[in-house]
């Protein structure tokens, strides 16, 4: 048989699962400079603008809803820290992490996804909350040869055979 | 001329030259005892019982467009009435009975076939489910039957009922006098009917407006001028409130859009109509050969009649994993249609605030299944000023008062349904 | 499928986010029983321009208010819930 | 002789590789760049199928997508696809192909005696009889449904997959012929992201295998360069891929055949790529489509397009016959017949529909060197029969003619190819002097150009495309090169008049518009007098256009014929709709990745694999799977499920229920925002402390139930039901957000950060003093913080089952090591581990409502025995809808206990006083008691909470079981709590 040519070539890619670290949430009552002052304050890093990654000492800082910002560190010294400006809850054993790399990650992003992973402008620094193979994702970018990508625990297991197929 | 295999033979001898319009093209007249807006299954069949049990005859039909081009025309052609709430099994066995006459009482085929209606159950809870729903309609005089998995396996031979299959079929109620129809040959072998009986049916005559005097309905006013009226009755599905509106009226209704698609037609391959309680695709086979396969609604409020293709993305995945020998047979045409979404999933058949006007609609994406049954009790309504027993629990105000009829229980949005 | 312009993530696919309902019918707990039965049950249902209350569920979450034609889709405006419409 | 022959030169073909295949049993050759079509039309072969209705034999119409009449199966096995256009199925070694709609052979069809009852089955005819009672008429159905259909149906699951991709571009242009290379040129240029999409396997289009000459080279070249500089320039050219679907906001659905239907997959098993293509701007350069010509028996085997017949010639090196005749209303066939006669073919006669000073001059000089050109002249009958046309009858105003041929090419002109504009929302003008609608009032980011846009001269073509490809990258941010279009020097040759009225005398009933299903315009004259006067009445009734080529050559046909007989012009009288796809795709490749296993994401709680290890039977609880139990050797899941509830009963038993809902709400507000989402009071609770809670939809019905913990001044821990997970998590973000967006609180899903694990039990309190550290067992309904294997724990003391009873939370990438940890200690208690069905059987007995069981959406609080917790301050969601009147309906459905008064009760039995009496209630769960005889179950039943000591039959008649039930207060075990209290 013959087998077109296919306009397809995919590159390949490999699945990590690093170590889960300390994650918390913190949700912000109201957006205002008080918070953002506290925020730097505890964190050590300004709070990330609208769908951007800041480096703090403890680890990235994510974007990811409106008001609440995922961040690496201890629940209860961070509660303290923010107390009475934001609200913080361990999230650690929330998100299962799996770094996608090689120079195939973006197209492998593409494949039932939604989102335009394949835009330039898709860079280190920048965090995508969308749909992957039907499982909420956190998509960012960590170079310009790989991706972390942030999966609920239940979903992951069902993601990773999905991207190493 | 009387349909019959012994008409079209004759007719065949003679050119088929002769057959009469199936309906007349009639000039509205002046003042019609009633009109009905819509000429949908459910406006043709209301038209048709006016006449025919009420001996109401002066009665046009007005329709926007085409008859039968709404929802009629755009539906999967699924008859059933295995219900869990009693209230509607009285409305949806009053109709599927009627269906069984239908094709004699008409004089017109409309093919509607007894194919069965099976619900599959993927799990415990949804057996538990099934067994109560076929125990409600049973001890409503409702036919079903629960099938073992083996049961189901015979019935349908290319249904995965692997153990390891994600939705495992564990069994199935089945009602067997549910089953497909010919839409369209509603809309049409009812407008010939209706139209015998001395019925106008007027297509392409749009309403634009309502008489209303004093709190009572007059007339309409209409493209082809004003027409008076003794009686109004809307019958619009997808349109109701914005010819609601037209009398000032706010309905509980948010219209929809529901997706349906067929694939090329071959040789038989499914005989049951197929439904099931953990997805939400059905299937079936009509007599033409072509799949026929529906899912779920779009789920935000629109008029477009265009859906999202994600959406039958899901609902083809669903009757693959259903049964996986459909993989590479080809959608041939998806479609979508206006759905009345009410706040509880069932519809209205209701006296409106204003004297004369009376609502049918929010039949939600199940209207085709109960057209005659609408249209009896719509035409009883209409005639008498009274409701039938059976549509007395359809009430327009029933919101206020928290008299709801809440089948699958999920709450008035309408695009949980 | 549409192409939603969360006011957060920019443009992003229908798929991402779930209708929750015209804003006329948002009624909170404090409103009256009259309100409540007037605004959740009862719909302008509009053919054409129609203010909506969506959420970007399988994204960043948030509630926005979009401006949305009924019968063509088109998106004319959108805010984040609670920026002043 | 007649038939097609392979020509010894020509065509883009590979002559060098020969490509074995079959087709009805027969062995056939081919050659690379062959269609099934080409290379059985190069082998003599004129019949490929019999149509839907008569079974009339059917050839050749066309050469691409919109071909109505060669349909085979493909493929074998698994992979065997039914009606595929042999136009559209490119050729590879192995293809197995058979005919369709035959028995027993093509040649010898039984179906075919429909030919000699056409008379009696018109349009339309089973609406007029099998009339009768529905058994009857199924009778009827049985012999219809056999007869109807086209291929075999699939019966075997595909063994391959199907990929689905999203793709962004700023323009797409779709169809790679002269037009749309010209845009995509420009447009790339011009720095746009380009995606050109060509439904065959190789750009160029109508210039495949044309001589023309553009920007001074051979079109061949220019092809070849234009592929290479967007290549390139970055452009994603997809070829073999359809633009099958335009939907909202300029999103194009693309499929693209990996390999050909019936074909092997390569390593990655993929047969076909559905791209989700999201553009800015869509050029549509799709091209357009010939129309054929009525005249009688149009259907036979033979009678060609004249396009498709320069198509196999120059693409294909074959020659259609041996002797052609052309008839035409258009100046395509000019050039097919100069094609023809270039290359040897036989040209009998060129007939024109037109008189002589309606065609360009030059044309007609340069077609009569080569071969007869009579003007004024229409067909009327192709002579001939099944196996295919001898020649064609003509009538011109001087009289009549006929001539000699195996093949009649035949253009009524073109249509332009508007399917994807108009399923974009565009509209259209007619224009009446060719007969055709051309796009409009685009509503969306399309463009169309070239032929699909009527613009069917090759010079305006390209000079078009040029522009709407430097403004499409214009729109999209790209800066528009001040390069100049591809020039095409010859003229246009492409006037054509609208040729859809028959020649006079010739029978309606023999001219077939849609020749697979088989309607004549006969039918359409049939159905117009019966009333049936919309188009879409007419193509409803005749079943016109609604065969699988989607009436590609035959609505406009059907709808000039309409618009004749109504007197009116052609767009007063309405166009069928156009709905995706534009081709028939396969299920499969609309399945996607979703296909089989894949349909839903499969949930996995932290604790799977613990349990996958003992294989046990799985309950699907919405994406979720749970265990029903864990069978031992020689158990069933009943007796399975008996041993755990007993084993909870006596000793103790751990289960897994991280799937419940949880949600951390915290700060100065937590209190506030609770007692607007739950139903009952929070706000007293004391730190330390947990209680029941539920909340209200907002039509005042019970929307779910959990726990609600505070674990400090500003922070709680709320549960929730599995099933209301989702439903809550929802819920409380829009009274956080919408509702009430200034309060000082967050509200965070710990769903998934948490594992659960419950321990139950008499012992239930000596596992947890054995297994966690740092903390005493709490007391009932108070929560505790230790430490399990390392792993710090938050446990609380509720009960679900009616024993003494904890749940253990733990981070879920933390929780194996306690789960091990709480097994073995359960294990040294005699304890061990239990699963869904144990669950249910001990909450039953304990009289627990269950979202899904008795919180069925319909049930209000007092109808659960719940009012007393309603918060009295108010203010909850669900609150003001209560005070409508049916609230307070004595004869509503309510929660209660039956007790059998014999033997096993049916879950989901109707509650009656005996068979055939009113309904009064049902049994929404029912089981046995644990530890004692006797059998009890959960009901809502009328009036129910005014009724303990009634007897009634729960009474299943699908099941033929029923058991006489008294009414008691929902609860059999430990009516008190004392087993669990302190």
């Amino acid at each position: 048989m013959i087998r077109r040519e296919s306009a397809i070539v995919t590159d390949p890619v490999t699945l990590s699962e690093p170590q889960p670290t300390r994650l918390v949430r913190i949700e912000a009552f109201a957006l205002d400079p008080a918070f953002a002052e506290a925020f730097e304050g505890a964190v050590g890093a300004p709070l990330p603008a609208v769908g951007r990654v800041t480096d703090a000492p403890a680890g990235p800082v994510i974007w990811a809803e409106p008001r609440a910002v995922l961040a690496s560190g201890d629940a209860a010294a961070l509660s303290a820290a923010l107390s009475g400006v934001a609200a913080v809850s361990d999230v650690s054993g929330a998100w299962r992490r799996i770094d996608l790399t090689g120079p195939g990650w973006r197209e492998r992003l593409m494949i039932d996804g939604l989102f335009d992973a394949e835009s330039p402008g898709f860079a280190p620094g920048c965090v995508a909350a969308t749909l992957l193979r039907h499982a909420p994702v956190m998509l960012c970018p960590t170079g310009r040869d790989g991706v972390l990508i942030c999966v609920a625990p239940s979903f992951a297991a069902d993601l990773r055979a999905a991207l190493a197929r | 001329m009387k349909y019959s295999a012994l008409s079209l033979l004759r007719a065949g001898l003679g050119g088929h030259k002769d057959w009469p319009r199936a309906w007349r093209d009639p000039e509205p007249k002046s003042h019609y005892d009633v009109i009905l807006i819509g000429g949908g299954g459910h406006g043709l069949t209301t038209a048709f019982y006016l006449a025919a049990a009420h001996g109401v005859k002066n009665v046009a039909v007005l329709e926007r467009s085409w008859i039968g081009g709404g929802n009629t025309g755009r539906n999967t052609t699924i008859v059933r009435s295995n219900y869990r709430l009693p209230q509607l099994h009285a409305l949806m066995e009053l109709s599927l009975k009627r269906w069984e006459g239908m094709s004699d009482e008409i004089n017109y085929n409309v093919m509607f076939s007894q194919r069965g209606a099976l619900f599959l159950g993927h799990s415990d809870s949804d057996m538990l489910q099934l067994a109560q729903k076929g125990d409600a309609m049973r001890a409503d005089g409702i036919d079903a039957e629960l099938m073992t998995r083996d049961q189901v396996a015979r019935l349908i031979p290319l249904l995965d009922v692997s153990a390891g299959a994600r939705y495992p079929v564990q069994g199935g109620l089945i009602q067997r006098r549910g089953g497909t129809a010919r839409h369209d040959a509603v809309a049409w072998g009812y407008a010939r009917a209706a139209d015998r009986l001395g019925v106008d049916i007027i297509q392409n005559c749009e309403v634009t407006g309502m008489d209303i005097t004093s709190g009572r309905i007059t007339g309409v006013q209409t493209t082809r001028g004003a027409i008076g009226a003794d009686r109004v009755g809307i019958a619009v599905a997808g349109n109701s409130g914005r010819v609601a509106a037209m009398a000032d009226l706010k309905l509980p209704i948010e219209s929809h859009l529901l997706q349906a698609f067929v694939s090329e037609p071959v040789k038989p391959m499914i005989d049951t109509v197929i439904m099931t309680q953990s997805l939400h695709c059905y299937i079936s086979q009509s007599d033409k050969g072509e799949i026929v396969l529906g899912g779920d609604p779009d789920a935000y409020p629109t008029y477009s009649q265009r859906g999202a293709p994600h959406i039958i993305e899901k609902a083809a995945a669903e009757a693959l994993a259903l049964v996986p020998a459909l993989s590479r047979l080809r959608m041939l045409r998806s479609w979508a249609g206006t759905t009345d979404m009410s706040f509880d999933g069932s519809p209205f058949i209701d006296a409106t605030p204003v004297e004369g006007l009376y609502f049918n609609g929010g039949w939600c994406y199940g209207g085709f299944k109960a057209t005659p049954g609408s249209g009896w009790l719509f035409a009883h309504l209409l005639a008498r000023g009274e409701s039938h027993p059976v549509a007395a629990p359809f009430r327009l105000d029933r919101f206020e008062t928290g008299h709801t009829m809440d089948e699958p229980g999920v709450g008035p949005m309408p695009q949980n349904r | 499928m549409m192409l939603i312009p969360c006011p957060h993530c920019g443009p992003r696919a229908h798929a991402e986010f779930t209708f929750d309902r015209p804003v006329e019918a948002i009624t909170r707990p404090d409103d009256t029983a009259d309100a409540l039965v007037r605004n959740l049950f009862s719909r302008d249902n509009p053919r054409g321009h129609s203010r909506e209350l969506w959420r970007h569920t399988y994204g960043c979450r948030a509630w926005i208010a979009l401006t949305r034609d009924t019968a063509t889709h088109a998106i004319t405006d959108v805010q984040a819930w609670g920026a002043k419409a | 002789m007649s038939g097609g022959s392979r020509l010894p030169a020509g065509g883009l073909i590979d002559r060098s590789r020969t490509l074995r295949f079959g087709f009805d049993g027969r062995d056939f050759t081919g050659h690379p760049g062959d269609t099934l079509a080409s290379a059985l039309l190069a082998s003599g072969v004129r019949v490929f199928g019999r149509s839907f209705k008569y079974h009339r034999t059917r050839g050749l119409l066309a050469a691409g997508v919109e071909e109505p009449s060669a349909l085979v199966g493909a493929g074998e096995g698994g992979r065997f696809e039914p009606n595929t256009r042999a136009t559209d199925l490119h050729l590879y070694d192995g293809l197995v192909a058979e005919s369709q709609n035959r028995w027993p052979s093509l040649a010898l069809d039984v179906g075919a005696v429909n030919q000699l009852i056409a008379p009696f089955i018109p349009a339309g005819f089973y609406y007029k009889t099998f009339l009768g009672p529905p058994a009857l008429w199924k009778l009827y159905e049985h012999v219809i449904r056999a007869a109807a259909g086209l291929g075999r149906p699939p019966h075997l699951p595909d063994p391959d997959r199907y990929e689905r991709r999203a793709a962004f571009c700023d323009v797409l242009v779709v169809g790679a012929g002269p037009a749309g290379l010209s845009a995509a040129l420009a447009a790339a240029r011009s720095g746009a992201r380009v995606a050109l999409a060509e439904m065959d396997s190789r750009l160029g289009g109508s210039l495949l295998g044309d001589p023309a000459q553009i920007d001074g080279q051979p079109a061949r070249d220019w092809i070849a360069a234009s592929e290479t500089e967007l290549r390139t320039l970055g452009v994603r050219v997809l070829t073999r891929t359809t633009a099958i679907g335009y939907y909202d906001h300029d999103m194009v659905y693309l499929a693209e055949r990996v390999v050909e239907p019936g074909a092997a997959t390569g390593d990655d098993g993929i047969a076909q790529r559905m791209w989700r293509m999201r553009a800015g701007r869509v050029i549509l350069a799709q091209g357009a489509i010939e129309r054929p010509l009525p005249f009688e028996d149009n259907d036979r085997p033979g009678v060609m397009l004249s396009g498709a017949v320069r198509t196999y010639l120059d693409r294909f090196g074959v020659a259609a016959g041996q002797r052609i005749v052309l008839a035409t209303s258009s100046d395509d066939a000019y050039r097919t017949a100069i094609r023809l006669c270039d290359a040897g073919v036989r040209v009998e006669a060129l007939l024109d529909a037109r008189s002589g000073d309606a065609i360009d001059a030059d044309l007609l000089r340069r077609t009569r060197d080569r071969c007869p050109v009579e003007t004024g002249v229409r067909p009327v009958r192709a002579l001939g029969g099944a196996k295919g046309v001898t020649g064609l009858a003509a009538a011109a105003a001087g009289g009549a003619a006929s001539f000699i041929a195996d093949v009649i090419a035949v253009s009524g002109g073109l249509t332009p190819s508007v399917h994807l504009h108009m399923q974009a929302g565009g509209g259209l003008d007619w224009d009446e002097g060719r007969g055709i609608f051309t796009p409009t009032a685009p509503r969306q980011g399309q463009v169309s150009i070239g032929a699909c846009a009527g613009r069917f001269g090759l010079a305006d073509a390209l000079s078009d495309a040029w522009r709407a490809g430097l403004d499409a990258a214009a729109a999209t941010g790209g800066r528009p090169v001040a390069d100049t279009p591809p020039r095409f020097e010859g003229r246009a040759f492409a006037d054509q008049i609208s040729a859809f009225v028959p020649a006079p005398g010739v029978n309606p009933k023999k001219v077939f518009v849609d020749p697979q299903n088989d309607v004549t315009l006969g039918d359409l004259d049939l159905a117009w007098r019966e009333g049936y006067r919309s188009v879409e009445h007419q193509k409803r009734y005749t079943t016109l256009g609604m065969a699988t080529d989607q009436g590609k050559t035959s609505n406009l046909i059907g709808l000039a014929r309409l618009a004749q007989n109504e007197g009116r012009p052609a767009p007063q009288v309405g166009l069928t709709t156009f709905r995706p796809p534009f081709i028939p795709t396969t299920l499969g490749l609309w399945a996607g990745e979703d296909a089989g296993f894949h349909v839903t994401p499969l949930r996995r709680t932290p604790l799977h694999d613990q349990h996958a290890a003992f294989d046990p039977p799985w309950q699907a609880v919405g994406y979720w799977r749970r265990p029903r139990a864990y069978l031992r050797a020689g158990e069933t899941l009943a007796t399975a499920a008996l041993r755990e509830a007993r084993m909870v009963r006596t000793t103790v038993g751990i289960t897994d229920v991280s799937t419940l809902g949880k949600f951390e709400v915290s700060g100065p507000d937590a209190a506030q925002l609770l007692e607007r989402v739950c139903a009952t009071s929070v706000s007293k609770l004391a730190v330390g402390r947990g209680r029941y809670t539920f909340m209200l939809r907002e039509d005042g019905l019970v929307n779910d139930d959990g726990t609600v913990w505070r674990l400090a001044e500003d922070r709680f821990l709320l549960t929730s039901s599995t099933g209301g997970a989702d439903r809550m998590a929802g819920l409380i973000s829009y009274v956080r957000n919408v509702l009430y967006p200034d309060l000082r609180v967050g509200a965070a899903n710990v769903q998934e950060h948490h594992a659960a694990i419950a321990v139950a039990g008499p012992r239930a309190r000596a596992v947890i003093a054995a297994v966690v550290e740092g903390m005493a067992p709490p007391r009932h309904m108070s929560l505790g913080r230790g430490v399990v294997a390392g792993v710090p724990v938050l446990v609380i003391a509720a009960s679900y089952s009616g024993e003494r009873a904890f749940e253990v939370y733990a981070p879920s990438h933390q929780a194996v090591a306690v789960w091990t940890a709480l097994a073995e200690a359960a294990q040294a208690q005699d304890g061990g581990l239990y699963g869904l069905e144990a669950l249910e059987i001990l909450r039953v007995e304990k009289g627990h409502v269950e979202t899904g069981g008795e919180i069925d959406g319909r049930t209000s609080a007092h109808d659960l025995r719940l009012e007393k917790m309603l918060n009295p301050r108010g203010g909850y969601v669900g609150q003001l809808a209560q005070q409508r009147p049916a609230f307070a309906d004595p004869d509503r459905l309510q929660f209660v206990g039956v007790e059998s008064l014999g033997g096993p009760i049916a879950e989901g039995s109707m509650l009656v006083e005996r068979p055939g009496f009113a309904v009064q209630g049902h049994v929404t769960a029912a089981g046995l008691r644990v530890l004692e005889e006797g059998f009890v179950g959960l009901a809502l039943l009328k009036g129910g909470r005014a009724r303990p000591g009634d007897e009634l039959l729960a009474w299943s008649p699908t099941r033929t079981a029923s058991a006489r039930v008294r009414v008691c207060e929902p609860v059999f075990h430990d009516p008190a709590g004392e087993r669990y209290r302190d």
